[in-house]
């Protein structure tokens, strides 16, 4: 099974974090499995969190074939 | 046809006159704005700053989805929105909303409409600054909701 | 204390900027502006201008008794109301209300109050032009209900 | 008993009949009697229109023991 890379970038309460962060996970992981390996390090936010590409937020049965970079974003307070 | 929705992302100032003089039109008779700005307080709390993280791209695609909703709701009704980004002093302007439309009653309704869901819906972050040196990010809405739908079944994830 | 209501007839051309610069306030998070412009139809009939007839005096006093009783509902709101007198094109401002206030919820519902208040019980009357040339003042809201009560009573007598 | 001279005031539709008309009364006359006279001249719109000085709309009990200047009112349409 084959490798791919997914750059998530960092905002609000993230960006303690940094500006970004690079994980590797197997082809065919979905946002749920992304998400999984990122509470490893962010720490429980991220369940209350979405992934989103430049578009749109992905549904958590979205599914990574190759390298991506993604968003992840905390509960939102804009306004 | 004259465009009939603005959406922006700023770094810049915003203008009222700027949101007014785009939704303006021959064929509305009534504007209705909303204009947030940064308070001295929250929750009890003094505050002397604020700083809008955003998602810029996102950000925009939302403010649009959430215009031609609301021109769904309240037809031949024209729209700015734009949002600040950066770091804001108590009274700054942190977003500006303006409807226009034959008359008064939709201006009112679809501009609430629009302040709601940007507050709901918009990738955007708020970091307080508090007298003591501190800050804070606010805790907000989460975007959850849209993540658990189907990719073409809601209208409500930005997509 | 500083100035929270400010009404006034105009006979310049008004500004939003001028409305808003008026209620900012540095406890106040929310502002919200409420702008009449003049329409090019009304009732299915091509409109070229209107011409705003206003009694000064008693305008600029019932719109600081709207003020006053919105004050009432909602504590601790600003306003500004300035409505023009005189002669508009088509686009021409006639009047522009701006309410702020500590969250946006009372300002959309004060600045509703103050628009619908004012277009009952105000002094103004409204001339419209055609493009045939001709002219015609609009049948409006009488003020009976005002003259009918006691001196003390009501209220909404304007005194 | 002794007369007093009211002046009127015309806004909007009454602006047709010139700026502004006296007429006069017996003095303890009142806005209901003023408005009846008024009516000869300006027609049926004087009952859907009030009286007011300078700082209010006045009953139609209120009472005139002097000259007074007024304006009459029609049905209003501003904003």
């Amino acid at each position: 099974m084959s490798e791919i890379t997914i750059q998530i970038q960092f905002y609000g309460a993230f960006r303690k974090f940094g500006a970004s962060q690079s994980i590797t996970l197997a082809s065919g992981s979905n946002v749920t499995h992304v998400k999984q390996a990122l509470s490893e390090t962010l720490g429980a936010l991220v369940h209350d969190s979405v992934l989103a590409n430049d578009n749109a937020v992905l549904p958590n049965s979205y599914v990574f074939e190759g390298d991506a970079v993604l968003s992840i974003l905390p509960p939102v307070c804009g306004g | 046809m004259s465009e009939t929705i603005h959406v922006e992302i700023s770094e810049n100032p915003l203008s009222v006159q700027a949101a007014c003089d785009f939704v303006m039109d021959d064929a509305h008779g009534a504007i209705d704005t909303f204009i947030g700005a940064v308070r001295n307080h929250h929750e009890g709390q003094a505050v002397q700053g604020i700083t809008y993280d955003v998602h810029k791209g996102l950000a925009e695609a939302t403010f649009n989805d959430i215009c031609l909703e609301a021109q769904g709701f309240w037809p031949k009704t024209k729209y700015y929105v734009s949002h600040f980004q950066g770091e804001l002093d108590i009274g700054g302007i942190s977003v500006i909303i303006a409807v226009s439309a034959a008359h008064r009653g939709d201006t009112f309704d679809a501009c609430r409409y629009v302040i709601e869901e940007l507050k709901k819906r918009s990738p955007i972050w708020k970091k307080e600054h508090y007298p003591s040196g501190k800050s804070e990010w606010l805790a907000g809405h989460s975007l959850n909701d849209a993540a658990d739908a189907d990719v073409s079944c809601c209208g409500k994830c930005g997509g």
